[in-house]
Formats: structure tokens, C-alpha cells, sequence
């Protein structure tokens, strides 16, 4: 964990209104391991006043790529910053994906702007396991597959792939990567969440979902972070420090 | 270059310098101290501490406003139980002032608390937070009620010997009441402020942000009314303050040493640039360098006011 | 296209719209009425008139702090007299209801004043600022006693059959309190908040930024509490409340009428941006019609609290 | 007096912080005369939260120029626009100077940033009168003679021009000047204005003074720019609507 400038490289439009930017930071593209974050204060002034959290999209050698959604004030902030504007960005935070366990083909499941851990995962994944990657978003314009293999796509209004959520594609394929050497990773909205718990424990199979929650530190001393564990009762997990990535299995959604 | 003596008091307490961390802005310290050289800072008050842990209230508990933000965290904490086995001896390694923060719903329980924790050698100073407003059996009554505040100074006092603090509410009337009843039951200094009691809603839900319904506001939004307090406090009462709110800079320092504070502590702060209360150390001494100033503690309540 | 019924009633007062524009930010209506359109808005509140005009305190006024300012205006007024044979002539010329406020430093003077100016065709009600916390005789102490808020209701009441507001001070342990006074000394409606005690001071000079040592905190930092202040009273008296403090959006008019509000004023944001206010009108009636709302005044107090 | 977005269309340094700023505004362009202003938002977010008001520079055709100095957050992010980017400017504001006096010559006084009206006052004057400029700072980097004529100028340490104030350097020179048809104008910090004054009310010569202070509206609804009269005793004037610029008499300085 450490507080950096970092240049901006390149900010640029992937579709609608979703930005890729890449940014020089070598201290921390050194550490970063897939589905951990950053947490990045986007203006000098006092307001926006906190951080805001950004998984990391992709690691290329000195430089960190993040996708994101331009949701409010403080994304509309990054998305205008250009070549040569500092961040200052706290990082790398978190629990990531664990991409050691025993399992042959990877199951990446995508709602919305949950793509954004994907793509160093998919980098990550390539040469080792087989990748099936369903992503999902409202419409095709939400549908995000930058640096993903192997895609199918939902739509709810069907304009693009599979007309349904992504949770209903997968049902509708899980005959084909059903196995117990499949591992399901996940980040989406909440009801995607919800419904892949389900298909995960009705088709036991094993998943990683990264989680999201409003945060003010990042990194375990503020407690605004907290998660339902579904195993202690007497306490919360924190999204910042034991996850953003959790077995799917821990944790109430 | 002359020495500038960074040193302060704060009653009985002496600290090398006038930062302190906030409670509940740094957690027991273990995650701060990979930015912050605890070994440098003037103070660390921890996060409020109650006989049983509390698991605090469920999310959503923080929302940003302008230039603040609102948390209803519920003090959530380990207990003074796992305080003291697991967080004290992370702290004993470093040399710094342990402040320990309390919070109960009842005055027994504030009493307990400090009996337990008054023989841990770690600690130097006790601050006790009356004024939470997220806990409903305690909190805010509490520290809204000025013989509520006199009796759990007077029965605190009693359990420890140990420099005692009572850190108040912002959400009163007159707070100087609060702090000349204080110093009348022996408490040894006063921090203020806690946070603004706030909310907000989701105009499409029309739900509260926050699940507690209310917050507590903090962040530089609220130093103007801090720093009100702080003097309301330094002009009409005769007991140290500690100064908290909204400071951003080691200039904030300056200001609310000038309005009465002895020392101050950082909060918010904390969580978005963790490196900051260090730097300001390294900062003040340069100011009071170009200021000539060779004590810090001469800035406390160094107000120039024209007008009565 | 369904039509919006806009209109609102704060007790017997019928406005158009919810949108009006706060006391002591829209002087006599003269120069906002450049930028906005008179007839467009709910209502007006006039700059705090007392008996006699006010020069108001000495410079500096005001000061920036962050996401608000400070005012120590001091209440500069141009007197009862001059109001009703200048200022009054021009907001006749308007279709907009406008609401006096009235300043003083007794009970006395506030009768006498509303006395005077009760005959005015054109005032459609009164708003009492009991809390201007920038007038050391009478400001502070009327608005944090609740007997002397009850008194001067009271009094009020009976030198005038026009709508009374009472406009509450937020430095108080629980404003619920001072609205419930309100009420059983029969007045129609309080508006929340008036601004907060805060300070600043120049760290060079040691010197308060503001001439009047303290000033009034106004803003969108102020916003989380004065929307907590609105929800205290709305859930504890019933009396109907004119939400009032960091109002920056038409957002924040519907996060102050989810909260409680039947009205909102526009306070700061005036000097941001002259125009907003009536623009907030038809972003409001957007709102409504995209949430399939046909009754504004369905809003007031329509938050959904899971928690008790 | 409207609110416009206008476009700005050049930021250079002038010399130390000193910044020359040229926006695109023609409705107050069309309007706005010597010595009024205009009061900046210079940020969308909520802090800085108030405007900041700027004497007009200089106007040509639909242009404004602005000379600011940066003093502090505001500034600073006003020194960062980039051609393109939009202000939202309120003006035009306040009283300016009175140039149709019955005068001959005029002599401009200025200390520092002070000089920022003056390029409008010189190009308004000067194929009509005789202009003589008297212009003052800390050190001769502090000295802007930007479109300024007929200079002399002052510096406190001596680097540039005669060592002393600029009010010291004025009186060396006021035998050359002084007549009845002489008007001065000045502008620049109240320690200036105050021997400004001492030393017009001494030779007896008409002066119109720009004059600051701190403010939130800029045009007389918020009652925070007060200035002591010397003829009224139970009122301000406000500095907003009655000045900037006063008649150096008619203000307790
Ligand atoms: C661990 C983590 C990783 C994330 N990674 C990415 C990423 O890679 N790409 C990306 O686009 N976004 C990501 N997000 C979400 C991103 O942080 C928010 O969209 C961003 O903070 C919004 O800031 P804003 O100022 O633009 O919007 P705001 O004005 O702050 O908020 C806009 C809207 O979004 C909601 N919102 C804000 N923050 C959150 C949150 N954390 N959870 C749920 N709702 C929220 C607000 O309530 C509001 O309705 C991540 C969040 C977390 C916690
Ligand atoms: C009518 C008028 C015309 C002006 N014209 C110009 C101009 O043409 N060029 C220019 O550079 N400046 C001008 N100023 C001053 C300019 O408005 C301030 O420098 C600016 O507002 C500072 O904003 P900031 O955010 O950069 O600094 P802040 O952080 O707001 O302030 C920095 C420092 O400057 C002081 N300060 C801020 N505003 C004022 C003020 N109004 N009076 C005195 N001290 C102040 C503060 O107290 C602080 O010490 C003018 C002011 C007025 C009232
Ligand atoms: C997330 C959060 C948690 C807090 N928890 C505690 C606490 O447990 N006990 C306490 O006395 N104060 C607590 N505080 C209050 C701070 O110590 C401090 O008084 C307040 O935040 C104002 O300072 P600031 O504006 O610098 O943050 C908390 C504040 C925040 C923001
Ligand atoms: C410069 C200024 C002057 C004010 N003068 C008065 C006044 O004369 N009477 C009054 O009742 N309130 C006065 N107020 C308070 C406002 O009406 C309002 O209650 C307060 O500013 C909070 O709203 P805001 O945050 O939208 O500004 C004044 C506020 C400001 C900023
Ligand atoms: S965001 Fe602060 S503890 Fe998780
Ligand atoms: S700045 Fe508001 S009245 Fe002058």
C-alpha cells in the first residue's frame, strides 16, 4: 500500500459512457494483482472529498489500465483528465482473485461495468485455462468486452446476444462448462450477484465475486465498508480489506 | 536555524507535538502506521472501545457531502477484551502516546471500561466519547445533556488516575456549559468537536442514505463551526481543548491552536491522504520557523480580537 | 402529457411552488429580479427588517470557507419606514407572494414591528428571525431559549392574523423543541435552518477573518445537518416546515421535501448563481413528471425510514 | 448584468504569477466599460464555492481580457483554463471610471495587480488626453506595464525605476503634472490608496480610486462588501454596486 502520483497516459472513450485510461504508476503496476483496486483522488479540491475506488482493468508493464463508468461527479472529473495530469492514487488494495486453484476452465460472468477486473484476468488466465467469458448489460451498448475472450453476450432488451440477463444465458450453456474443474468468477450489479449465488450453489460450483460497497478509506480504518459474512454472525467483513473478492459462498448478498 | 519546541500539554498530558489522530479515523493503527511513522505524531486516540465488541450498524454507513462526509458506523469495535490482547501490543512497539477512546451506554459502563483498561501501562490518556450520535441507548442523550456529561466525568475520574479527556458533542446549545461542567468534576481536558448530527436521502428510493437514518458529519465542511466551539470554549472556560474538525492542513493546525486548542487530532483526513498528518509535523515546525515562533505551545489561544 | 399541480400550502399560506428565495440573500427582490423571474418563483423573503435601519457591521463580512461561507452581515436593513415606502412599491409590481422577515432585540420591538407592517396589502406573511446569530443584544439568546422563542410566538401571534413563520436557529440541542413552542403558541410554520455559528482565523494576523469574531455558516456544507433538523422536526411536531440550507439543486429541493419540507428557500446558491431558483421551478415540475408525481406536495415528508 | 458561459480562448503567463486571460463573451464585451467587472465562477464544484470578481482588462470586439494574479485556489484553477473551456461569468458589474470628466491629462496610479483595469483606462483615453502612468511594486517583476503608456515606475527594493513607493515616486514628478485639468486614477493595495489619498487631498486633485473587497454576490443582495463613507454616517456604501471605483473623497480609506 502506498500514496503515489501518477501520470495519466491516455484517456480514452471505449463506448457510451465508459472511459479506458491508462496511467504510469510502476510502483504499484509492480504489485497489483488481479481484483484488487486502487483508490483514487480524482480533484485537489475538498469536494469531491473522498477517493473513489477503481478496480484494476489491466497491469502492462509501468502502467495500469481502468475502466469506468462515468456514474457522477468525481468519474466525470477523471474522464476529462488528459496526458500528463497527476492522480494521486492509493493502492494496490484489497483481496484480488485467486487464479492458483485447481481448476481447468474459468468461467468469467459480467454485468455492466463489472467487466473492469476482467481483462487482467483474462491476461492473466490465457495461456493456462480454458476462459468462457458471458457478459451481460441492458442494452449492446452496455456490453463491455474489451480485452475478453471467448464472449458470449446478454442483453435485456435483446438488442445484442442472448435477449435476458447473463445469469439466464448461463443456465441456458451450463451443460456445456459444467465440471468440477470449473471455477465461476463474477462482478456485476447486486441482483446479478444475487442470482449467480444461486446458480452457483444449486450447480455446486465453486465462485469468486468481486463485491462493491460506498468506502471511504480503502484499505480497513474507517469501518464504512462492512459485508454480511454468512459464517459470523458477531461481526462484519470489510469490502476493502478481506475483499472486494469474495468466495461467493461467505457472503450474504 | 533556531530549535522550535514542537512540544505540548494538554493538562497532564505531555506530547512531543500537537498531532493526534481522531478516534475512529485510524482504527488500533495498525493500517496507518504503512503511512504514517507513528513514531512522529504527537498522539494516537483509538477507536472508541466498549466492554462487549459491537459489530456496528449495517451498510449503508458513509456517504460524501460537500466538502464532508456522513458515517453512522455504529462504533464498531473488537471490545476491551481483544483491545487489550490483540491491538495494545501492536502499539507497545511504537512510541507513542496511546490515548484510549471510550463509549457505554451507561455510565457504569463507562466506569468499567476505564477500570479495566486504567492498569494498561500502554495507556497515557483516557478520551471519553459522550457524544456519538450514531448509538441510541447512549450517545446522544448523553452528550446533549450537561449533568449527564458532570456525572460520567465525576465517576470516570474517579476509576483512573490517568489524564482524563471528555470529548463533547457539537450538537448543544452552549458547549462551553458542557466543558466548565468538565473541569468542575475534574476531567483534565476537552476534545472538540465530535460530528454534526446530519442525513441525507435518495431522492428516487426516498430512502436515507444511511441505513442509521442520521450521521455524523465530518471533514472540512464542519471546521468553521469547530473552530467556533474551540473559542467558545477557550473564552469562557479554563480547561485545555483539543481541537477536531475538519483539518486538512497543518494551516488548519495553526488556526485552531489560535482559536484555544492545545493539540488537535486528524479524522477524516486520514482516509484520503494517510501520509498527511505526518508531513504536517515537518510542516509546522517550518511555519514556525519562518514565524519565528520558538514554542508551538504559545500559539494556543493566541487570538487578537478587536471586538468583545 | 400529464399536467403537475406545483402549488404547496406551509399552513395557510397558498404558494404557487415550493421554490422561495431566503432572507438577507435577496435584498428587496430589486437586483435578483434581473436574473430571475418574480412571478415564477413561490415566494420572496425580504432582508431582516428591524424598527429602526441598520447599518450592519463593519468589513470583513464574509469569508469563504469549504463548500460554504461565513456572514456577519449584522443584519444592515434599511428600516421599517423605508421598506414599506420603497422596497414594498416594487414587489407590488409582481405577482409573488412576499413574506416579511422581521428582526429585533426585544420582544417588544418584534411586536411593534409587525404591528407597523401588518397593515401591508402586499405582505402575505411574516417570518420572525429568531436567530441571527450576528446581533449580540438580542440574535443568539432569543434563538436558543426555548421560553423566549414561546414568548415571542406568542406576542406575534397576537399582533397579527397574517401567516407566522418562525425561523429556527440550528445551534440548539433539539430544534424539535423550539417547533413545538411554535405551535402551541399558534404559529403557522418554521423554517429551518438559519445559518451556523462558525469562525475563521488568519493564521499570520491571529486575527478573525470575519470582523464580528463569529459568523453564520451557509452553504451546501451545512446541507446534511439542516436536512437532519428538517427531519427531527417533521418527526416530531406536527407542524409544517420550510426547508432551509445548502439548498444548490432541484435535487436537494426534493431531498428537503422527502425530509419534511412543505417549502424550501434558496439562500446562497442566489449569489452563485442568480438564476437557479427559477430554473429549479421547471427542473422540479420534470422531475415529477418523469417519477409520475401530479401533486408536488405529495413529497413532504414521504421518506421511507426502514429503522425506527 | 447577465450570467453567460463564455469561452476562453487564451491563458498566458504575463510574468511571475501574473496571468493575461482572453475569453469570448460578446454580450458583456458590448456592455462593459473601464473599471467595472465581472464575478467568475471558476470551478463546477461546490468548493471554491463563490465567484471571484476580476476588473475587465481590456475589451476588443467580442473579447474580454482579464489580468489576475494568483492568489490562491481560485485563481490557480482560473491560471489552468485551456482555450475551449468554458467560465460562467456574471457582469457586467459595479461603477467603472468616469472618463468624461472635464480633465486634460490624466495620471494613472498603480501598485501591483492594481494595474489590471488599466489597459482599458489607457486605450479609452488616450487619443483624447495627455496620459501619464505611475506604477509601483515590491521588486520590478512586480511592475506590470502591460498596455500601458508613458510609464514611470517604483519599486520598494530599488531593482527597477526610482526606489520607493509609487505614491513617494509621484510626488517627485507632481510639479510636472499638477493642474487643474488634471484627473487621477488609481487602483492597488489600501496601504497605496491611503497615501494616494493623503497626497490628492493635499495638492487638491480630483481621484477616482478602484477600490476591493471580499465579496459573495457582486451585485447587492448579499450586503458583504461594505466601504465607509465620509459624508454618510448611518450607511455603507457597498462595493459592489456603488464601486468598485469611488471618488478617492468620498471613501474612508
Ligand atoms: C472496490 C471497488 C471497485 C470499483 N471498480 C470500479 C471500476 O473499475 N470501474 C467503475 O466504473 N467503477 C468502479 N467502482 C465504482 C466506482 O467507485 C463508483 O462508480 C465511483 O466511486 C462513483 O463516483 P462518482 O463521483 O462518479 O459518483 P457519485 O456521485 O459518488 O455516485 C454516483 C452514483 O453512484 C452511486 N455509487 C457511488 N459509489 C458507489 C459504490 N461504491 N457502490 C455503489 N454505488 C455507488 C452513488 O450512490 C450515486 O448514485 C468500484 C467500486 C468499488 C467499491
Ligand atoms: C472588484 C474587484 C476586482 C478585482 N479585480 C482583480 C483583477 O483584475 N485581477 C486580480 O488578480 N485580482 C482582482 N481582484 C482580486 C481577486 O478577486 C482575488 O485575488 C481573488 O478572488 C482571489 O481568489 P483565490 O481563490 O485565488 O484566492 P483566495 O484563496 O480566495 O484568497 C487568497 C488570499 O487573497 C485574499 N483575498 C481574496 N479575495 C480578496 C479580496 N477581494 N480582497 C482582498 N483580499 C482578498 C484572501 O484573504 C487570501 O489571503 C479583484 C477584486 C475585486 C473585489
Ligand atoms: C468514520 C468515522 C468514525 C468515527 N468514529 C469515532 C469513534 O469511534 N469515536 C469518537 O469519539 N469519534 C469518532 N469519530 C469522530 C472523529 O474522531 C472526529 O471527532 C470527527 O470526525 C471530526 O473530525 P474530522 O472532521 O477531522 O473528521 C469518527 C469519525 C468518522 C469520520
Ligand atoms: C449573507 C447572508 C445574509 C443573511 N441574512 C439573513 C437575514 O437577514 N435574516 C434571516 O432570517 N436569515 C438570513 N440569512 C440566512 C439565510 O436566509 C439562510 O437561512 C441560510 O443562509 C441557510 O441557507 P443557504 O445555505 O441556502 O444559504 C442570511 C444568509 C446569508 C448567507
Ligand atoms: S473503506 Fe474504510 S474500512 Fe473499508
Ligand atoms: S458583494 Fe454582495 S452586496 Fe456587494
Amino acid at each position: 500500500m502506498i500514496v503515489v502520483k501518477s501520470t495519466v497516459i491516455n484517456t480514452e472513450r471505449l463506448q457510451g459512457n465508459i472511459f479506458l485510461q491508462k496511467i504510469r504508476s510502476p510502483e504499484i503496476a509492480s504489485l497489483i494483482k488481479p481484483g484488487e483496486f486502487l483508490n483514487i483522488k480524482v480533484s485537489e479540491s475538498t469536494s469531491p472529498l473522498l477517493r473513489r475506488p477503481f478496480s484494476v482493468a489491466d497491469v502492462e508493464d509501468e502502467f495500469i489500465y481502468l475502466i469506468f463508468n462515468v456514474a457522477g461527479e468525481g468519474t466525470q472529473l477523471l474522464s476529462e483528465k488528459r496526458e500528463g495530469e497527476l492522480l494521486d492514487v492509493l493502492g494496490p488494495l484489497g483481496r484480488g482473485f485467486n487464479l492458483n486453484d485447481d481448476f481447468e476452465s474459468a468461467v468469467l460472468v459480467v454485468g455492466g461495468i463489472g467487466a473492469a477486473p476482467f481483462p487482467f484476468v483474462t491476461r492473466m488466465l490465457e495461456n493456462r485455462k480454458k476462459i468462457i467469458t458471458f457478459i451481460g448489460g441492458r442494452t449492446s451498448a452496455d456490453v463491455i468486452t474489451y480485452g475478453m475472450k471467448n464472449v458470449f453476450s446478454a442483453t435485456d432488451d435483446g438488442s445484442g446476444g442472448f435477449k435476458g440477463t447473463v445469469v439466464d444465458l448461463l443456465l441456458t450453456k451450463v451443460n456445456e462448462f459444467r465440471s468440477a474443474y470449473v471455477k465461476v468468477f463474477g462482478c456485476g450489479p447486486t441482483p446479478m450477484l444475487r442470482a449467480l449465488k444461486e446458480f452457483c450453489l444449486e450447480y455446486d460450483l465453486n465462485c469468486e465475486v468481486s463485491t462493491e460497497c460506498a468506502m471511504a478509506c480503502g484499505f480497513g480504518i474507517c469501518q464504512g465498508c462492512p459485508i454480511e459474512s454468512t459464517e459470523q454472525h458477531d461481526k462484519y467483513l470489510l469490502v476493502c480489506k478481506d475483499g472486494p473478492v469474495f468466495n461467493i459462498k461467505d457472503i450474504v448478498i | 536555524m533556531n530549535n522550535v519546541d514542537l512540544s505540548v500539554k494538554v493538562g497532564p498530558l505531555k506530547l512531543r507535538n500537537p498531532v493526534m489522530l481522531a478516534s475512529g479515523t485510524v482504527g488500533y493503527g495498525r493500517e496507518i502506521s504503512e503511512f504514517t511513522d507513528l513514531n512522529k505524531i504527537g498522539g494516537i486516540v483509538t477507536k472508541s472501545i466498549s466492554i462487549k465488541p459491537r459489530m456496528g450498524n449495517p451498510p449503508q454507513r458513509i456517504v460524501e457531502t460537500p466538502s464532508g462526509m456522513l458515517n453512522a458506523i455504529g462504533l464498531a469495535n473488537v471490545g476491551v477484551e481483544a483491545f487489550i490482547n490483540e491491538k495494545i501490543p501492536f502499539l507497545k512497539k511504537y512510541d507513542v502516546p496511546l490515548i484510549c477512546n471510550i463509549a457505554a451506554s451507561t455510565i457504569d459502563e463507562y466506569v468499567e471500561c476505564t477500570k479495566i483498561l486504567t492498569g494498561e501501562d500502554a495507556i497515557k490518556a483516557f478520551e471519553i466519547n459522550v457524544s456519538c450520535p450514531n448509538v441510541k441507548e447512549g450517545g446522544l442523550q448523553f452528550g446533549n445533556d450537561v449533568r449527564a456529561v458532570g456525572k460520567v466525568t465525576e465517576q470516570v475520574r474517579a476509576a483512573t488516575e490517568k489524564p482524563l479527556i471528555i470529548k463533547l458533542s457539537p450538537n448543544v446549545s452552549y458547549i462551553a456549559e458542557f466543558a466548565e461542567v468538565v473541569k468542575k468534576e475534574g476531567g483534565d481536558a476537552v476534545s472538540a468537536i465530535n460530528t454534526l448530527v446530519g442525513t441525507a436521502f435518495d431522492i428516487y428510493s426516498r430512502k436515507p442514505k444511511i441505513k442509521n437514518i442520521n450521521g455524523g458529519l465530518s471533514g472540512p465542511a464542519i471546521k468553521p463551526v469547530a473552530l467556533a466551539k474551540v473559542l467558545e470554549i477557550s473564552r469562557n472556560v479554563d480547561i485545555p481543548v483539543i481541537g477536531i474538525g475538519g483539518i486538512m492542513s497543518w494551516k488548519d493546525v495553526v488556526e485552531f491552536m489560535i482559536a484555544g486548542a492545545s493539540a488537535i487530532q486528524v479524522g477524516t483526513l486520514n482516509f484520503i491522504d494517510p501520509t498527511a498528518a505526518g508531513r504536517m509535523v515537518d510542516e509546522l515546525e517550518q511555519y514556525c520557523r519562518e514565524m519565528n515562533i520558538t514554542k508551538i505551545s504559545g500559539l494556543t489561544a493566541s487570538y487578537i480580537l478587536d471586538k468583545e
